[in-house]
């Protein structure tokens, strides 16, 4: 059985994370090829129903990107994911993951290196948590 | 199942196109495009396509209103239930509130890999006991919490004064750490997989845990576990919804309760009244409390109206009127106090009265409270919450 | 005309032992503009940190070991870069890769301490003697409060008052403190500034090691080189959170708290001496003088350059180990200045500082009109 | 949308020259992605934004009769406009297309090909699965109100307005000062071609009062802006002047008779002014405000003085004016902004080495512009606080300047106003001028040239930075000087000069009020403090909203060159908004669906831009969207509980297929 590699969904802001991914290659700068990047306008765009909807398909972690505060392009988009992320967050705690899976971050469009590193970074936890328990359970039914 | 057995099943062959559904319908009321008469004209003509896609078949709050109309005795929300299944099958699921958030949780839930931290919110106050020989089911409020935050209250305080009671009756419940939702949602937005799922978890559970009894303060869990899985799995212990406990334990036990000075109007949910009728219990229950006036609403018991959305199916303008017209009627009752027994009825209500527009809709604010809080306000010797 | 080159390697040595921010100098000089030698003698600082931007730094000049680590330019500097820590770095270069030689004096200041603790090489087992024939506790787990002493007030006769004083108010007032004694040993702040990590390594180690054995949760300490390390370099070297107080904050609390009653007048007029350890390093300014301005009687008054701008005494970072010449002594024209001022007693709130005033004493002529007295020593006087 | 519609997809994948080939295996992805639900075609082609490369989308559009369009290329950041364009041309819906980033997603940040090749088959499959739900949008247009709002009345902003009205568009332009003028006509000449400053800029001032498509609101501050590009809705609160502005002829009888002395904001405190006043005598509008807070007559409540009254021969000037007048407020609507809000001087006292306020004769620039000012408080006499003529002046450079512990940036202006005033001083007077500078920084058209005039004139310059200005003398000629010690880095010694007057070359820096200025006109700041263009090299006046732009300091410290420069640009780009006359809206916005609307407003309240309203239509209390408010963030849409709010072209529905098509196994 080969190394379990992770399966990352990340949701970026298309003014900052986004821009900041494509820094990330435009700079070549290699990260781990885990992740799915997902385009939406704003991180106060996302909506609880994608996270969960990427764990039901067996996603192992979701990373939810966005600007910082001062450079929202809506201003305050940032503020917004915050509340939408306590819920999320809060529901996927109950359902019993680990808190890890699921992350939020505030990367700007010049901070392709921390995006890279965050993907990393990531990728690196789940490794050590080992796949999803959706997965799992899944994969041991087909078995 | 296809469309001649579920025809068969639910008598639907016996209907006369009375149309008394279709007149009594709450949602035909402010929805002229739906009819239960010409869904089941539909399922007779055979026009299973048309029913399978008409966005219709998930309006229909499968509240039974039309039910005891019916001189013929369709089985109209068990009709409405079975056709989901096969919609459900050809890729329509209606439109989801809160994004099908809820419905993607007991996805997540049903999948038997998933241990939960369900039980956080419960703190050492309570009693509780993994011998006991009842069970206490909480119900999905540990996932209500975050998703109506926003409407003011914490679902988890029905289970927590739930809890009070059974304690005060010297009752240490057992709580399930990995129980997983009844179901009934998804069963009544057709998912039947994920349906079972999740009625084979549970029932496997309960076996394990051995009890003998189970208490519910949500109707729709307990609708679910005496009306559904029996169809699927086998449960045997009695099956209480805590109104009905409570009764009992005020008849024969004697349970007496302090004054609390308070007009109040009761709320029949669909699950509890029409679909088991159970009517007399929580009325029974409220009214025990010393200094506690009853007043029902014009349309009670039977005639009882639905809150306007079931399943988290379908909610819209059309849910929000029937709730609209529901709290008014309870403000015309002259009381201080809306009180229901079922946590989504409450939940449904709540969300009705908030209004964050500059635009303001008709006054319609009613405090709305569920029964085991007021029992649990009043039991002797403890303090209100 | 001497041609030189850059010279790379010299640079990443020095990028290496942590003066990276050096890179950051853009030549206004304002550091030399600032910088005491300035009052005494020619000494371009800015031309070192140039020089090491080049790699260019000539480790055999003594230029390298002026520099008191008083931070009168870090504190000024434009770009933020840290000369301290640029000349810790080529003193580091100097002393672990051999190129250039330390003075003899510091490598004898620095033998010692290697060797018995304290700079002075006076035996170990003598550091708790000045406590002799005081009632005072050796420290053990569930001991309120550490006093640490710091080496001189421990050894030098002529600075010991510091250690009896504080150990006096503290009994007088009845807190539950203690000493380690002979387990104590140098903090390794100057031997760090003066460019021996190693040794500054083993020290700092060494006192972890004691303070968690003996679970210390609270240290006081006389010597603001000793609150430096302890509070801003020990936890980096994984020491456990203690809290680090001053003698002067101490005292300060305890007259606050009214635990702390002055029984004397002292008509006596005092200046102020800032020590950077205290002052710059750590901003603590108003304590001390707090402190003396709440003993009834006494008259504070200010040098001509105080706080943010306050001369060193020119002890730091070694300095007070090497000899300087006369004529020189930054001590000298703090010791005139407080002359000038007309005043009995120049405080201080430092070993290092008291022990380079002392020293000045001798020199500088009326210096003995002049009483240089610890606060601490003081606040004793008035109880 | 359409169900039942039949899709047919293109997918084109490109290879960027060896950008993607190099890493991913193209014809395997084509291959791949040809089996994919509804694919009627996959190609890939060497460079798909090509001219050839886009002809074969069109084609394909043609002969296929292709409606939905994948290209897997470089980031829709980078081309995702020039294939919407493709597609719009062949006659496609643009919305209809989408993007697959597997450049700068995939091919750039691995190196692993089979990786990067299954990757990319990924990104390729989530962009067809959304493609399929993606949905034809129309490009909406509305009416754009040419009229003009500019804020401040500096050079930048009297500059901005003049070509604005010049080409015969309705300007409002809001100054908070009695007049405009800004900081430019308090300085007295400008560097390097020492024309007096007045004598350039009063004209414009003068053009600027009388000018028919300019409405000037002085003594006025901007409340509150709403609305959006085209059509903004502004309030500005026009402060009393206590006087009847239509009577005042601004003969200035009434400052002369005011008894009452008050420092000159104008004269930067070095002379004073009347309770009653004019701040200067070319002041637009001219006319005279009286200063509430120092009339004796409005503080008694009318008992006391009342000169001004019985002097005005206008009659401008009554009672009802003095005591009741109050502040108005005027409203108007504007289809565009621009904000020329200046800069606040930096406050040298908090470097205290430096002695501001400590010492008399250290003074700022801007007290040395009004010194040598030939209608300043001295007359143009370069004098000492006493009187006396300086035999000697030092000039600080970078005060707060270039120092982390003020402002890290350089205010670019210092180094030559610096050699203006050491001109000046060489020429008015015998003193002799040293210059403690860090780097001289003369990069404009005939700066250098005055550098080099200056250096010629016999000026010191000493390069090193100010480490303190002292008066305490260690040598007789110090006695009763100002010593300013630094080290002079050339010679590598320390150096004391000592001299009669100190100038600080103090820094320019953001408006203390910069924050709430921001919020009204919806900017962003950078950390600096000034705010923030939307590309700093490719769009300098433009701000990340729509229809509003800055020019002059408030974007940043620059000379009266490069402020005229912005000034004219940013009208410039407003006149070309004017001539369109029309404002093309954001196409993906937020839509409702009555029927699943409950009317509970969390969208109008989660809305930052006030584009959803609750509106009461047949029984029901129902959601609806403003399109030219709404930006598309979708914010609404996540707070809405029924599904009723969706963004066109994010819908659940599209985001969620590309979860799906990514997530499965």
């Amino acid at each position: 059985m080969n190394e379990f590699e992770p399966q990352i969904i990340a949701f970026a802001c298309n003014w900052c994370t986004y821009a900041a991914a494509d820094l990330a290659g435009t700079s070549r700068i290699h990260y781990a090829p885990n992740v799915r990047v997902i385009r939406v306008m704003c991180s106060g765009m996302v909506n609880p129903i994608y996270a969960l909807k990427a764990f039901e398909g067996g996603a192992d972690g979701v990373l939810i990107a966005g600007c910082h505060y001062a450079d929202c392009h809506y201003l305050n988009g940032p503020v917004k994911c915050d509340v939408m992320f306590e819920k999320l967050k809060n529901l996927v705690h109950t359902l019993g993951l680990e808190d890890e899976r699921l992350r939020r971050e505030m990367i700007s469009a010049s901070e392709g290196v921390i995006f890279a590193r965050v993907i990393d970074e990531m990728v690196e936890q789940l490794k050590k948590l080992g796949p999803s328990p959706i997965k799992r359970a899944r994969e041991e039914a087909t078995v | 199942m296809n469309l001649d057995d579920i025809i068969k099943e639910t008598k639907t062959f016996y209907c006369l196109e009375c149309g008394k559904c279709s007149s009594i319908c709450p949602i035909s009321r402010y929805d002229p495009a739906y009819s239960p008469r010409l869904m089941v004209e539909d399922a007779l003509l055979g026009l299973e396509d048309d029913l399978v896609h008409n966005k219709e078949l998930f309006s229909c709050l499968t509240c039974g209103a039309c039910q005891p109309k019916c001189p013929s005795d369709v089985n109209y929300p068990l009709f409405i239930q079975k056709m989901r299944a096969i919609a459900s099958s050809n890729g329509e699921h209606g439109e989801c509130a809160h994004s099908g958030t809820i419905q993607s949780l007991i996805r997540l839930m049903s999948n038997p890999g998933v241990e939960q931290r369900r039980l956080e919110w419960l703190s050492n106050g309570y009693r509780t006991s993994d011998q006991s020989e009842v069970l206490f089911w909480v119900g999905c409020a540990p996932y209500f919490d975050p998703i109506f935050e926003d409407l003011g209250f914490k679902v988890t305080d029905i289970a927590k004064a739930s809890l009070r009671i059974l304690n005060f009756l010297g009752i240490e419940p057992m709580l399930l750490p990995n129980e997983k939702c009844c179901g009934h949602d998804i069963l009544w937005t057709g998912d039947l997989d994920t349906f079972k799922k999740l009625a084979e978890q549970n029932a496997a559970m309960i076996r394990e845990a051995g009890v003998e009894k189970i208490i519910f303060s949500c109707p729709e869990c307990y609708r679910t576990f005496k009306e559904d899985y029996p169809n699927y799995v086998e449960i045997d212990c009695e099956l209480q919804h805590i109104s009905e406990f409570l009764s009992e334990a005020i008849e024969k036990d004697g349970l007496r309760f302090k004054e609390s000075k308070k007009k109040v109007t009761y709320h029949d949910p669909c699950r509890l009244g029409r679909h088991l009728g159970v009517y007399e219990p929580p009325r029974k229950v409220i009214q025990a409390i010393p200094g506690i006036e009853l007043v029902e609403m014009e349309q009670s018991r039977e005639e009882s109206l639905c809150c306007g959305t079931s399943a988290f199916t379908n909610c819209d303008s059309y849910s929000k009127q029937i709730r609209v017209e529901r709290l008014l009627e309870a403000k015309a009752t002259g009381a201080d106090t809306l009180i229901t027994t079922c946590p989504k009825c409450q939940i449904h209500f709540r969300c009705a009265m908030v209004n964050k527009a500059e635009e303001k809709g008709p006054d319609i604010e009613i405090e709305v409270m569920d029964m085991v809080n007021l029992v649990a306000n009043a039991l002797e010797g403890e303090s209100n919450e | 005309m001497l041609v030189k080159t850059p010279y790379r390697e010299a640079v990443d040595v020095l990028l290496d032992e942590g003066g990276e921010t050096f890179q950051l100098c853009y030549q206004c000089a304002c550091c030399t503009g600032s910088c005491p030698w300035g009052l005494v003698r020619d000494f371009s600082i800015h031309k070192v940190i140039h020089e090491a931007q080049l790699g260019v730094v000539d480790f055999e000049d003594e230029g390298i070991w002026l520099c008191a680590a008083c931070g009168a330019c870090v504190n000024q500097c434009p770009r933020g870069v840290q000369l301290i820590d640029v000349v810790k770095a080529i003193r580091r270069t100097v002393m672990e890769l051999g190129v250039g030689k330390a003075p003899s004096s510091l490598q004898i200041a620095l033998k010692s301490i290697a060797g018995t603790g304290n700079p002075m090489g006076e035996a170990e087992e003598k550091r708790a003697d000045w406590a002799k024939d005081m009632d005072v506790k050796t420290f053990t787990k569930g001991t309120d409060l550490l006093y640490f002493p710091c080496c001189l007030p421990c050894y030098d006769p002529l600075i010991k008052g510091i250690a009896t004083a504080t150990a006096t108010i503290l009994n007088k007032v009845g807190v539950d403190f203690g000493i380690l004694g002979t387990n104590e040993t140098c903090c390794g702040e100057a031997v760090r500034r003066a460019g021996n990590e190693s040794l500054f390594q083993s020290l700092a180690q060494k006192n972890i090691a004691t303070f968690s054995e003996n679970g210390v949760k609270q240290i006081l300490v006389s010597s603001p080189h000793c609150y430096h390390t302890f509070k801003n370099e020990y936890p980096e070297l994984g020491s456990d959170s203690i809290e680090v107080i001053h003698s002067t904050q101490y005292l300060l609390q305890l007259i606050k708290d009214h635990k702390l009653e002055f029984t004397k007048e002292l008509h006596i007029k005092v200046a102020y001496h800032d020590s950077c350890y205290l002052g710059r390093h750590n901003g603590i300014y108003e304590e001390p003088r707090e402190v003396l301005r709440s003993i009834p009687g006494l008259e504070l008054v200010e040098f001509p350059d105080n706080r943010e701008d306050s001369i060193c005494c020119g002890g730091g970072a070694g300095r007070l180990w090497m000899d300087t010449e006369k004529g020189q002594r930054f001590s000298d024209i703090k010791l005139e200045q407080a002359i000038d001022l007309g005043v009995e007693v120049l405080a201080v709130a430092c070993p290092y500082c008291m022990s380079m005033f002392k020293d000045s004493q001798l020199t500088v002529d009326k210096g003995e009109t002049v009483v240089v007295k610890d606060i601490v020593e003081l606040v004793k006087e008035a109880m | 949308m359409n169900r039942n519609e039949h899709k047919r997809i293109g997918v084109y994948i490109c290879h960027c020259g060896l950008n993607i080939a190099g890493t991913v295996d193209v014809e395997e992805v084509a291959e791949y992605a040809a089996n994919l639900d509804s694919v009627v075609v996959s190609r890939h082609y060497r460079y798909m934004c090509s001219d050839p490369g886009q002809a074969l989308i069109k084609e394909d559009i043609k002969d296929l009769g292709l409606n939905r369009i994948v290209v897997a290329s470089c980031s829709p950041r980078m081309h995702e406009l020039t294939f919407r364009q493709v597609c719009q041309d062949a006659g496609l819906n643009p919305y209809l297309y989408e993007q697959a980033n597997i450049r700068e997603l995939c091919s750039w940040v691995h190196d692993d090909k089979n990786i990067a090749t299954e990757k990319a088959k990924d990104i390729v499959r989530a962009a067809v699965r959304r493609v399929y739900w993606n949905e034809p949008l129309e490009v909406k247009e509305a009416p754009f109100n040419p009229d003009v709002l500019v804020v401040g009345g500096g050079i930048a902003g009297i500059q901005a307005s003049l070509d604005i009205a010049n080409g015969e568009h309705k300007v409002y332009l809001v100054e908070r000062e009695p007049s405009i003028g800004g900081h430019m006509i308090q300085f007295d000449r400008t560097f390097p071609t020492l024309d007096c400053s007045e004598c350039i800029l009063t004209p414009k001032m003068a053009d600027v009062g009388r000018h028919p498509f300019i409405e000037l609101l002085a003594y006025s501050e901007v409340e509150e802006v709403s609305g959006s590009i085209g059509n903004f809705k502004v309030r500005v609160r026009k402060k009393a002047r206590h006087i009847d502005e239509s009577k005042c002829i601004g003969c200035g009888v009434c400052e002369e008779k005011c008894p009452w002395k008050v420092d000159s904001e104008f004269e930067m405190g070095l002379a004073k002014r009347k309770a009653i006043y004019i701040p200067f005598a070319q002041a637009i509008p001219n006319l005279a405000t009286v200063d509430a807070d120092h009339c004796a007559f409005i503080q008694s409540g009318g008992k006391k003085c009342g000169a001004c009254m019985k002097f005005c021969e206008a009659g401008a000037i009554t009672p009802e004016t003095l005591l009741n007048q109050t502040d108005q407020i005027v409203e108007f609507e504007v289809g565009s902004i621009i904000v020329t809000t200046g800069y606040d001087v930096f406050d040298p006292s908090v470097i205290p080495r430096y002695g501001y306020g400590k010492y008399d004769n250290v003074i700022t620039g801007l007290e040395f512009e009004r010194i040598t000012c030939a209608a300043g408080p001295t007359g143009g006499r370069i004098m000492l606080k006493d009187g006396r003529e300086p035999e000697s002046v030092a000039i600080i450079h970078c005060v707060g300047s270039r120092d982390q512990n003020y402002h890290e940036y350089c205010s670019r202006v210092c180094c030559m106003y610096g050699l203006k005033y050491a001109h000046l001083i060489k020429e008015f007077t015998n003193a002799q001028v040293y210059e403690m500078y860090i780097d001289m920084r003369c990069f404009g058209e005939g700066y250098e040239e005055f550098y080099k005039r200056v250096s010629k004139e016999g000026v010191t310059f000493i390069r090193g930075k100010v480490a303190k200005v002292t008066d305490r003398a260690i040598t007789e000629e110090e006695k009763g000087k100002l010593i300013v010690l630094c080290a002079d880095t050339v010679l590598g010694s320390l150096i004391r000069v000592p001299v009669d007057m100190v100038i600080l070359c103090t820094a320019l820096e953001a408006r203390s009020d910069a924050e709430q200025v921001a919020k009204i006109f919806t900017l962003n700041r950078r950390t600096d403090g000034f705010f923030l263009e939307r590309h700093v090299k490719l769009d300098p006046v433009a701000t990340p909203t729509d229809g509003i732009f800055i020019a002059g300091c408030c974007e940043g410290p620059k000379d009266i060159p490069d402020t005229v420069a912005q000034a004219s640009a940013a009208a410039a780009k407003v006149l070309s908004l004017i001539s369109k006359g029309r404002i093309t809206l954001e196409s993906a916005v937020a839509q409702v669906d009555e029927t699943r609307c409950l009317g509970c407003g969390r969208c109008e309240e989660i809305c930052d831009f006030h584009a959803p309203r609750v509106i009461h239509t047949d029984g029901r209390w129902v959601s609806t969207i403003n399109e030219t408010l709404c930006k598309g963030c979708g914010a609404c849409a996540v707070a809405c509980p029924t599904g009723a709010m969706s963004i066109r072209h994010f819908t659940q529905e599209q985001i969620v297929s590309m979860v799906e098509a990514l997530t499965e196994v």
